[in-house]
């Protein structure tokens, strides 16, 4: 599998992982000591997910986000500079501190928005490919969701308005084991997988190991190339769990309590990805410990930035309600 | 002589138009063309009620059937919009907004506020409002308040042909969602319009006729309510000024405010719900900015608080009429 | 298969078809005369799952309908005069006139109201479900809706919900060939059968011939049989067409010109249900014909009573908007 | 001494008080139990911000987890109270109405009137509203107009624990539908809240503060507001009355209009938009009812209509405060 890989891009894939690690993990540092407000959701742990699945789109290709947005943020290459001044609340943020952690955005790079609602990206995702497809641009577009996503109406019917339309459609459903507190298990008991979903609308459903990024790309790659040719929407589930609480505060005890750090010191995506390029022998320990470095010092210059940024003026509250008014 | 239209007709030459201006517009909602998935020809519906007739011919597959999921393809025509498209969806019945809200007000309407004015999602949604149908509880209801209470959107109703054409076309080519109420029991309704494209901003109110001695806000068929009220009180010596805002958000304050200074009297007339609705709003809106011209108390004619009703003569009994209308400007006489 | 069946019940399956089949028929005149207000949706056509349906469920389970719902009013008891009157908008119609067509209800009876929003029932049917297992009554709840609206995302979510809650709940989905003029061909392209919406939330799903009034009681005996034993709720197909247009006054364009005529003459479900029992030796021609004048004069007498009965007092505009004020 | 509780507290005892009294009361939301489908113990969060927390224990089952399914979950409690049960559902924050919106307004609203009076629906769908938690355009909104703008729904706005614990009896006992909303920011804060079962009814309006020079009404935490400034506005001997509703459907107009005839002067203060808003109902019912008494413009404090912004500077320039209360008192004054 690793025989078809550039160094160049597993570094980069790397990269990618390491940008999101490290950005959550200080986020739950900085929003501890408190200087962070609102509700904040960390995609630690599922870092493999979004690096597999953007790493096959172009700037023109779309994503549409969830409440636990900052990984599909930074795998879609939206500056972390201002998402982490954003996160503050700050003029020099994406979205000049307008939104917040539920609502960067950036549509120049292709990204649509986190989402405070659970299941409202899958409809805008159909509205990316219908223009893709409108304008034979070739684009795609992927919308992420959760498990407990999968459960909300809207996303049945964006799954089946794709088939409806062929809309050059990924969805992918982020299956971390929880909704809040709640298992799949409890809220889809019928099913074994939630790629099962897609049997409903009839489109292909794949499930793979999200702690394994190779899987991830693999999978993801085959579903946007279809996508791309015009042959289709499809499913992809993507299994794994996250490390923090549902959101920054939750005391997460409706989990076995050693239950993630047992999974950091096994299966995580980014010790795997190591592991298996390493052994390899197609990148080195040091290097990959030169991008840790590297990425440390990113994000540490980002809170730096965002924490000595100014807030928005008052006037800011005024605008951008309307293009004309 | 200028031609009439009928005010469906004016949207179906407004859609046109526009279509055939600019390749980024398609038209999508149930049934908007008809057909699709049997042998038999296509447009066989054109909507509902006939109001996109004829544009498949025209435009072939840019007319979009969709499944009932009116989440999805009003958000894909939402998301779509923020990639570049102008859509025009659909919304059968403005009373569906149940089941689509969140995309409408959640996302469309603030999408350029939450991402820092670094969007833009110019779709329209045109949907049918109101009673005289017989259609019952869930199928003539006048929502459009609550879509003027979202800060982002901008809500038209318009209330004849002309105005239809010319706000449709507006609808289109802004640069934000707008939510476009048509009255159904205004479709059949002809009047003078204008060949070929014309805008009508958004925020200037018509004043459909002229008076001195008391201001009628209306709004869509309300209008046409108000007119007949007024040519009856006329016969009286009562001379109504007739303000038709055409747009509720934004909302043309300046120019009620300045007949209300004129006449000191206002009545309006609205066939929304009158708790938290648009009869409320431009009262209050008065009542704080025009106190000091105010002679008498504002009277409100809005239908009762209740759903609407199935049976004719209870439905009758429901809407604003003249008759209601006429009543309210004389109490605000004292006559 | 007919071995089982007791002369009485064939009689009563073959009353409530006509019944409906004779109100709708009887309805699409007056409505041509001009006589009746409103929208209204015939059932013709599709009697055979209204009956096969609802000759399982007692007064006391619950049906939840669509906008097309004179036909489960008449299968689950609802009052014929009263629903004539209804209809017209008089003070005696089951709803006093203030529903119409479209929203025909009798919660005595178990019927939780004809719908004008094309899948409001099935969360609703969900609730009586709950209701019944939360009392432990053995009742269950039966959901109708159309091909049209099984694309609608509170469908999915209700069926998903019976399967997390484990409801006694059936879900029928009557798929007339159309949603107004749109095929589920062109808005479910993905799958064969809407039987297989199911398999999304991973419940029993099955396809029956909704032509054959057996076929439908079979399949609709064995769902509500396992809904009543606490094993879980499942979803019915029933195929097969509407004789009219989806609302009086369609012209049907987009169907072929002699399509119904043609199956009123071969498979109609009051023809093969005849038939049937008649070769089976089981009830004489003779007897149905008497059934049919007795439903003939019967509804004739609902539209003369409807016609003369009184419209609602106009204070009846102002009632029953609270039940405290 | 009467015991202080949070309002929060106060909420989940009248939850409790009312399981244990009528077997028929469920509650049902996502996560209101918690940690269901794991093997960790259950009660693991007990609602978003822990309202509901140990209900579990006292009452198992009838604690029911939900799947992320707004429309199905709150048509199952809709259903199940037609059906003889008093569901109390969840509706985490009001901001997600836009998913569920059909259930409540076009069946629980309506059933009762399109059925002729042959149903009850006792369903209450509680629901957090408000800002000042940072949490953005999609979850700081005060939605409550929208559901007081359609008739056949009660709507409850409570700004204190004894208000909340007395309303919320009283809207499980009714046999209508209830929207019963919270506001995140009063979760915490404390009050002397009664012992056992008690009930306030709906329709009569706090007198929170008694006052002869101006009447302001508001809601929620606006009460909160609005009594900072009356007490910063006696210094200069200026006395306001504060009216609390309580619920805005049914609305107490008559004690809202005995203190403004009273005072001769309107000040509403609420949280939500203003546009077709309560501040507007408030305020046009005023100038339609009392406006013989009114001395001076009625003056309406809402947020810029504007989607709450992020940012804790913007956020709090975005909401009423006290100081924006005075100023509008003053400007009643003519001071
Ligand atoms: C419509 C809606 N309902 C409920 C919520 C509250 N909420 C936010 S995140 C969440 C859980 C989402 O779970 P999942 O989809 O599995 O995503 P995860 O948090 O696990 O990434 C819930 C219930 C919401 N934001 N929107
Ligand atoms: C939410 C909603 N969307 C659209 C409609 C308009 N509408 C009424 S019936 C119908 C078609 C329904 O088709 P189907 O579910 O197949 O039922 P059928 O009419 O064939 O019995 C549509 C689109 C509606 N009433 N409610
Ligand atoms: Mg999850
Ligand atoms: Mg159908």
């Amino acid at each position: 599998m690793l025989k078809k890989w550039q160094k160049k891009d597993l570094l980069k894939a790397y990269r990618t992982m390491r940008e999101i690690r490290e950005f959550e993990e200080r986020v739950h540092i900085e929003f501890a000591a408190g200087g962070i407000p609102g509700f904040v959701h960390l995609y630690a742990g599922e870092e493999a997910c979004a690096t597999g699945v953007c790493m096959h789109l172009k700037a023109n290709d779309k994503i549409a986000s969830t409440h636990r947005g900052h990984g599909h943020c930074i795998a879609k290459g939206v500056d972390i500079n201002g998402m982490m001044a954003e996160i503050y609340g700050k003029k020099t943020g994406t979205c000049g501190g307008k939104g917040g952690s539920m609502h960067i955005a950036d549509l120049d790079k292709g990204m649509m928005g986190a989402n405070g609602i659970v299941g409202a990206g899958p409809p805008l995702i159909c509205g990316a490919g219908l223009a893709a497809k409108t304008k034979g641009s070739g684009g795609v577009g992927v919308a992420f969701f959760g498990d407990g996503g999968s459960n909300q109406g809207t996303v049945f019917e964006a799954m089946n308005l794709s088939m409806a339309w062929q809309l050059p459609c990924v969805f992918v459903v982020e299956n971390n084991g929880f909704a809040e507190s709640t298992s799949p298990k409890y809220t889809a008991p019928g099913v074994t997988n939630l790629s099962d979903r897609a049997k409903g609308v009839g489109m292909p459903g794949v499930t793979v190991d999200g702690f394994d990024f190779f899987a991830v790309h693999e999978a993801a790659g085959e579903m946007i190339d279809r996508a791309r040719k015009g042959q289709g929407p499809s499913l992809l589930e993507v299994k794994f769990t996250r490390y923090f609480g549902h959101f920054e505060g939750d005391a997460m005890t409706y989990r076995p309590k050693d239950e993630v750090k047992k999974i950091r010191q096994t299966v995580d995506c980014l010790l795997q990805f190591r592991n298996k390029v390493t052994s390899a022998g197609m990148v080195t320990d040091a290097e990959l410990d030169a991008v840790d470095r590297e990425v440390k010092a990113l994000v540490e210059e980002s809170v730096v930035q965002a924490k000595a940024a100014p807030n928005p003026p008052l006037s800011d509250l005024l605008t951008d309600v309307y293009v004309s008014y | 002589m200028i031609r009439k239209l009928s005010y469906s007709q004016a949207i179906n030459e407004a859609l046109a138009l526009e279509m055939e201006r600019d390749s980024s517009v398609v038209v999508m909602g149930e049934d908007v063309c008809g057909g699709r998935g049997t042998d038999e020809p296509l447009d066989a519906w054109g909507g509902v009620l006939g109001v996109t007739k004829g544009l498949y011919a025209k435009f072939g597959d840019r007319v979009m059937d969709t499944p009932i999921s009116e989440s999805a393809f009003i958000g894909a025509a939402i998301g779509a919009a923020a990639c570049g498209m102008r859509p025009v969806a659909e919304l059968m019945f403005i009373d569906f907004l149940g089941v689509c809200l969140d995309q409408i007000a959640n996302q469309a309407a603030k999408f350029r506020y939450m991402f820092g004015g670094k969007a833009e999602t110019p779709v329209v949604i045109r949907t049918m409002i109101g009673g005289g149908f017989r259609a019952a509880a869930q199928h003539s209801q006048c929502w459009y308040p609550i879509f003027t209470h979202i800060p982002g959107l901008k809500v038209v109703v318009p209330s004849s042909p002309q105005d239809a054409k010319g706000l449709l076309i507006t609808a289109i080519r802004d640069n934000d969602p707008v939510i476009f109420c048509e009255h159904k029991a205004l479709y059949g309704i002809k009047g003078e319009v204008p060949e070929g494209s014309y805008t009508i901003p958004f925020g200037q109110a018509n004043i459909v006729r002229p008076g001195k001695d008391v201001t009628i806000v209306a709004l869509g068929l309300m209008v046409h309510k108000a007119t007949q009220a007024a040519t009856a009180l006329a016969k009286d010596g009562i001379e109504c000024e007739i303000v038709d805002p055409r747009t509720t958000s934004p909302l043309d304050t300046a120019k009620i405010l300045e007949s209300v200074r004129k006449t000191g009297r206002l009545v309006v007339v609205d066939e929304a719900s009158g708790r938290c609705g648009m009869a409320a709003d431009i009262s209050a809106m008065v009542a704080q900015q025009a106190f000091a011209s105010l002679k008498a108390q504002i009277e409100m004619v809005t239908p009762p608080f209740t759903p609407p009703p199935f049976s004719p003569v209870l439905e009758d009994a429901y809407l604003p009429d003249a008759e209601k209308v006429q009543a309210a400007v004389k109490a605000v006489l004292g006559t």
